[in-house]
């Protein structure tokens, strides 16, 4: 049997909460990218992009309270990104381990 | 010219010919038998088990499960992945000895453009859709292209790589027959792509040497690299061993092949790409205890003005006895004075031309 | 099967339900869509194959004499854009995908009829630009678009022939998007997962695909447009860009794209081998998620075309392992196929007769793709006629064989007319000889080292090259006696009934065409899927 | 599949039984059905839109890898003060997208119109910022071509990418906040009508999943290309 989409009113205190720690959050990547952390730099502006990002799609999208095919696809989607980005990218990380121009 | 007689299969004439066809060979084999085998099933089949109308069904379907279903899948799952297997490690391994050129190849620069092909010899001979190579010798192309993408392609080696513009590739072969085969650009170029076509030759020593010894008027590829270097007051900044290793830029002696430690902490390996993009994205890549003064030659320098350099600065600094390379000596014969080298380089030029064939 | 079926007036029908052009333009019902679509996709088709023949005509002399280099590479161009675009991958799904799914479901029509109806029109917007484009000035890329040549140095219209292509991948989107949909919440009351016909299998899996690879076609040809149109550097090497990126990107799609027009024709192929043998495909739920699981790793195989591009080494070792890998499904299907006519019933009727073919051809198709996957062997064939001959077998061979299967099982069914077996028989024939004819001497040609794409070539090509050409007339001849019999059955045709063949799937359980809203009273399943114990074999060759 | 799907298989007139609800389509067998339907229909369609946007984040992570001094010089250039205030607005304009969906839940009317106008004028905000760094960059050469400059840049021979990729990338937002506003417009107008109630408010939720969708793509934008490595320069 199916779930369903029900109605499911969020409470609004949960929407001013994730709002906050948007903003918070919002401000707090701005400054982090004047500190230097080196190489990690990138990787922690996109940790906090990705908890941003999962906190909208999670209430503001509703997701949580979703039904569990949008659950696949919204995780196909982000495995499908990952197929482009990673696979991509394996092959520019590894040019030149070779030690011959473009093998 | 290339052999114009019909044929059905094509002549082998690299080292890696005859193992490319041994695969090729092997494929054939396996799948000429499975297509026939499902050929040979559905033909079967289709007359054996042909409905007649009147006549019951033999089949219930319970039979599939008593042919054993799963038993079945499992088998032809797993025969052709095995199959699959062997393929995919013979597949590599012959591509991974196709792409590492052995340490004695001697060099050959390519330049592809819409629609021909130059090469440049170390010795300082060139040509233009013509290839001239001794037999049974690695050869190894370093190849660029000044538009679009190109790809430098031998049948009758049975190896091509693409060329690309903005970077370099390789391709290395050794040809063990003597002969004329075809040069075709395999990667869609534009109008003329069909036209961009030209032939490689291979000569045994002797008639190499000769022909090398009639064509290289303008002295070898690193002199004409040098004076390239001294044109472009390269040695006004770069120590080298012109100028005793000072410098406000880094030391390009024994750079080729080295390790870079760069500003930011990073290293690089100095290979030809490299030292394309420090000179016409200087501030790409800045080396570590070097400033940022260094301005960008690109649009100065032609795509094979800057393989010339290339070879140059290869040639600095080499070791004693290393092939296909121009003799230390024929380098240091100039002055430390940007301008008097420019003047030793252009008096050096008519004699230096069978140099290197002596290293071989 | 089917529970409750009231028997219907027959005059009553989706085609004459309404008339006039209006009823056709602005309908909302899946089955006329089809039709609309079935007209267009037919004529870029024909459109496609002139574009064949003037290639053929050209390459059957070693010298440039009929075309000038020029207008070669326009029309193989053309000929590359049409067949992909607005012909292989709409033909399948859009077309017989379309008419059947909801049929095959019980539903009454897809989930969102407007967004399939507009998919045609963003189809016709994306196709006539294409078509005007290609006939007026054209463009000489070829269909994959390289860059820089293509945003640099090509003297065509690349910005708007790219604007076609474009658009008409929204079309496929929306036409994915609504059969996923469709699949999870229209299916019939009982019709459960492991229910549903092969061919539904195959459409989910196609339209996975459909959506998730077309948006990176998408975004790459907007970025070829913007580096083209404005300068906006994304692959100029001239700025540090990288080419071989487009290609990856080109691929990410393009590759999966090949999955697109295949799996459909593998859905239709199990509908029609076990309709014909009166029995359950062997390995029912094996041949199911091989599509799934093509539609799946299909996605991770793409830089197999990269061998050569400078792409790392390494990189091109876990391509190609993955690439054997996604070759098991498909050697799955082809087993299974041929398991189910053991101890069938089987008749060789002309839709039979054509997926047979299909399963010759695809499966010299899919074996020569192994070729191309050995890294070290690729190197030598890869760009050559080698490639040209294997994605033929694999898209003519395969899915237009596969294609035509479908038209000539579900005709009866779209029509409610019977054409000619007998002249079915003869094109299937004709199309299954002239084909091999025009492309085998091509796999000779292809590992002889003539690369694809020349307009002049050496003369020792020619002979393997005019027998090609040869076989191209044999099976132009072939694609066009099935366009008379068709047309002529549409008048003359004997009354299909609605199971003229004695198959079990849904869609033969309502009328031949059937009514507008499909199903008189929605079906409830309660038998498994291809139950053949109660239906008569119909003698039928 | 549905169960409620089977309750009205009885019933043989087609499409009829359905009458009474003017916003159910006839080839759906409830409301809940056609709900789910458009549910799924949307995030298929974010779906596809996510594989979009995912071309240009590729290209931008290869030139980001290979040309760090690039692009840490040339998203110096850009304004982290106009980013994070823009930032904010779309968030903001995110919780009013929410809040207009939660009141169309309710049944509320008043309050759906005013925040979805609300929604309306931060999205407004966001364009407009958004062209006046346009203008700004028009004016410092900074658009590729053949006039590009970028003053100071460290490796400006391939800073161009950066640009390339930022114009690309905000512009293609911008395009997204651009057939939002003018869908939102004629939500707007239909809430205003009544056309929306408690149980039917479909669009309104539907486009709340694509305004959300937006935001998420700036929430990425925003790290990637104002705040490449700003160590040791002052954050306003």
């Amino acid at each position: 049997m199916q779930e369903h989409s029900e109605h499911h009113i969020v409470p609004k205190r949960v929407y001013a909460l994730v709002f906050t720690t948007l903003i918070i959050m919002t401000w707090v990547t701005a400054w982090i990218s004047t500190v230097d952390l080196g190489p990690m730099n990138i990787w922690v502006a996109l940790s906090i992009a990705v908890f941003k990002a999962s906190i909208v799609v999670l209430f503001f999208m509703h997701v949580k309270y979703g039904t569990r095919l949008t659950k696949m696809i919204v995780c196909s989607g982000i495995l499908w990104l990952m197929f482009l980005l990673f696979v991509t990218m394996g092959d520019m990380w590894t040019r030149g381990w070779m030690g011959v121009p473009g093998r | 010219m290339p052999d114009q007689s019909f044929q059905l299969f094509p002549e082998a004439a690299s080292s890696i010919a005859g193992q490319v066809d041994a695969l090729y060979a092997f494929m054939v084999l396996i799948s000429a038998l499975f297509s026939l085998l499902i050929a040979f099933l559905i033909i079967f089949f289709a007359i054996k088990y042909r409905h007649r109308p009147g006549i019951k069904p033999t089949f219930k379907p319970a039979d599939d499960h008593s042919i054993g279903g799963m038993v079945l899948e499992i088998v032809w799952t797993a025969i052709p992945l095995v199959l699959s297997m062997v393929m995919f490690v013979w597949g590599v391994s012959i591509y991974f000895t196709q792409s590492r050129p052995p340490a004695d190849s001697m060099e050959i620069y390519v330049t592809g453009k819409q629609w021909m092909w130059k090469v440049q010899h170390m010795e300082g001979a060139r040509e233009i859709n013509e290839l001239h190579i001794p037999l049974n010798r690695n050869i190894k192309l370093t190849m660029t292209s000044e538009d679009v993408i190109h790809d430098f392609y031998i049948p009758a080696f049975r190896t091509k790589a693409d060329v690309l513009p903005g970077k370099y590739t390789t391709e290395w072969f050794k040809a063990t027959k003597t002969g004329a085969y075809h040069i075709f650009c395999a990667e869609y170029c534009g109008t003329k792509h069909s036209e961009m076509i030209g032939t490689v030759y291979v000569m045994n020593e002797a008639d190499y040497s000769q022909w090398l010894a009639a064509g290289s008027g303008e002295g070898s590829m690193a002199e004409q690299g040098q004076s390239l270097f001294n044109q472009l007051g390269c040695g006004n900044c770069h120590a080298s061993a012109v100028n005793n290793g000072i410098g406000r830029g880094p030391n390009l002696n024994g750079l080729y092949g080295s390790r870079v430690d760069l500003k930011d902490g990073t290293a690089v390996k100095a290979d030809e790409s490299y030292i394309r993009e420090s000179v016409m994205y200087p501030q790409a890549k800045l080396v570590a205890g070097f400033d940022d003064v260094m301005p960008t030659f690109k649009g100065l320098i032609s795509d094979e003005g800057m393989l010339k350099l290339i070879a140059y600065v290869k040639s600095m600094g080499l070791k004693q006895g290393a092939p296909n390379t121009v003799p230390p000596a024929s380098v240091t014969t100039n002055s430390t004075a940007p301008t008097a080298g420019r003047g030793a380089a252009r008096a050096a030029t008519p004699v230096t031309a069978p140099t290197s064939a002596g290293n071989k | 099967m089917i529970a409750a079926t009231v028997p219907v007036k027959e005059e009553k029908n989706y085609m004459n339900a309404e008339h006039g052009l209006k009823s056709w333009l602005l309908t909302q019902d899946h089955k006329r869509i089809a039709l609309l679509y079935l007209l267009s996709v037919t004529v870029f088709f024909i459109v496609g194959g002139l574009f064949a023949a003037l290639i053929r005509l050209e390459l059957t002399t070693p010298a440039g004499d009929l075309l000038d280099s020029n207008t070669y590479n326009k029309v193989f161009t053309a000929h590359g854009v049409v067949m992909i675009f607005f012909f292989l991958i709409p033909s399948i799904p859009a077309i017989l995908g379309n008419f059947l799914l909801p049929l095959m479901i019980g539903a009454k029509d897809l989930a969102f009829p407007r967004i399939n109806l507009l998919s045609w029109y963003v189809y016709m917007l994306g196709g006539t630009l294409g078509v005007v484009v290609l006939a007026t000035g054209g463009v000489d890329t070829g269909w994959t678009f390289y860059t820089p040549l293509s945003t640099t140095y090509s003297n065509g219209y690349v910005v708007l022939t790219a604007m076609a292509a474009f658009v008409a991948g929204f079309s496929s989107i929306l036409t994915g998007l609504n059969f996923i949909v469709t699949v999870h919440r229209m299916r019939a009351p009982g019709l459960t997962w492991f229910r549903l016909p092969l061919f539904v299998w195959a459409h989910y899996a196609t339209s996975v695909i459909m959506i998730l690879g077309t948006p990176v076609i998408a975004v790459t040809l907007f970025m070829l447009m913007l580096e083209r149109g404005l300068h906006i550097g994304f692959f100029d090497p001239a700025y540090g860009g990288d080419p071989v990126l487009f290609q990856h990107l080109f691929w990410f799609y393009s590759h999966p794209a090949v999955y697109i027009m295949i799996l459909p024709s593998m859905g239709v192929i199990s509908e029609v081998v076990s309709t014909f043998c009166s029995k359950k495909p062997f390995g029912y739920t094996f041949i199911a998620f091989s599509s799934v699981a093509i539609a799946v790793f299909g996605f991770l195989v793409w830089g197999h075309h990269l061998y050569v591009s400078s792409q790392s080494a390494y990189a091109g070792m876990v391509f190609s392992i993955l690439t054997y890998i996604l070759a098991i499904p498909s050697a799955i299907k082809i087993f299974n196929w041929a398991a189910t006519m053991y101890k069938g019933q089987v008749r060789l009727t002309a839709p039979m007769l054509y997926a047979l073919g299909f399963i010759g051809l695809f499966t010299v198709g899919g074996l020569t793709g192994l070729f191309l996957a050995a890294m070290g062997l690729d190197v030598h064939v890869t760009d050559t006629y080698f490639v040209v001959a294997h994605f033929h077998y694999v898209m003519v061979g395969g899915a237009i064989m596969g294609y035509m299967a479908g038209l000539h099982y579900w005709w009866p069914k779209i029509t409610g007319r019977m054409y000619s077996q007998l002249w079915a028989k003869v094109a299937c024939c004709l199309v299954f000889i002239g084909f091999n004819l025009t492309f085998f001497p091509q796999f000779v040609l292809g590992y002889l080292g003539m690369p694809r794409r020349y307009h002049v070539y050496p003369v020792e090509f020619q002979v393997l090259n005019v027998l090609s050409s040869g076989g191209a007339a044999v099976l132009g001849l072939g694609y066009l006696i099935p366009g008379v019999y068709f047309l002529w059955s549409l008048k003359y045709g004997a009354k299909a009934g609605d199971n003229p063949w004695g198959a079990t799937t849904l869609e033969w359980q309502t009328s031949s065409p059937p009514p507008t809203a499909n199903f008189e009273v929605t079906p409830v399943v309660t038998t498994e899927v291809y139950d053949y114990s109660n239906t008569e074999v119909p003698h039928i060759v | 599949m549905s169960s409620h799907a089977a309750s009205s298989h009885t019933s043989a007139v087609v499409g009829h039984e359905a009458a009474h609800d003017p916003n159910l389509k006839h080839h759906f067998e409830n409301a809940d059905q056609q709900k789910e339907s458009a549910s799924i229909g949307m995030w298929v369609f974010l779906l596809t839109e996510l594989m979009f946007f995912g071309g240009l984040f590729l290209a931008y992570f290869v030139y980001r890898q290979w040309y760090p001094a690039a692009f840490i010089s040339a998203s110096n250039k850009t304004d982290v003060l106009i980013g994070a205030i823009n930032t904010t607005v779309l968030i903001c304009s995110s919780l009013t997208m929410a809040l207009a969906v939660h009141y169309a839940s309710l049944g509320k009317k008043q309050l759906l119109v005013f925040f979805l106008i609300a929604t309306l004028l931060l999205g407004g905000i966001f364009l407009g910022v958004k062209g006046y760094e346009y203008h700004d960059k028009w004016v410092h050469h900074e658009i590729p071509g053949e006039h590009f400059e970028c003053e100071g840049c460290q490796d400006a021979g391939h800073a161009q990418l950066f640009f390339s990729l930022y114009f690309g990338m905000t512009g293609l937002h911008a395009s997204h906040m651009i057939i939002g506003f003018g869908i939102l417009l004629v939500l707007i107008f239909q809430a205003n009508r009544g056309d929306f109630t408690a149980k039917w408010y479909t669009p309104v939720e539907m486009f709340g999943l694509y305004w959300h969708f937006v935001d998420i793509v700036w929430i990425f934008l925003f790290p990637l290309l104002y705040l490449i490595d700003r160590v040791g320069r002052p954050l306003l």
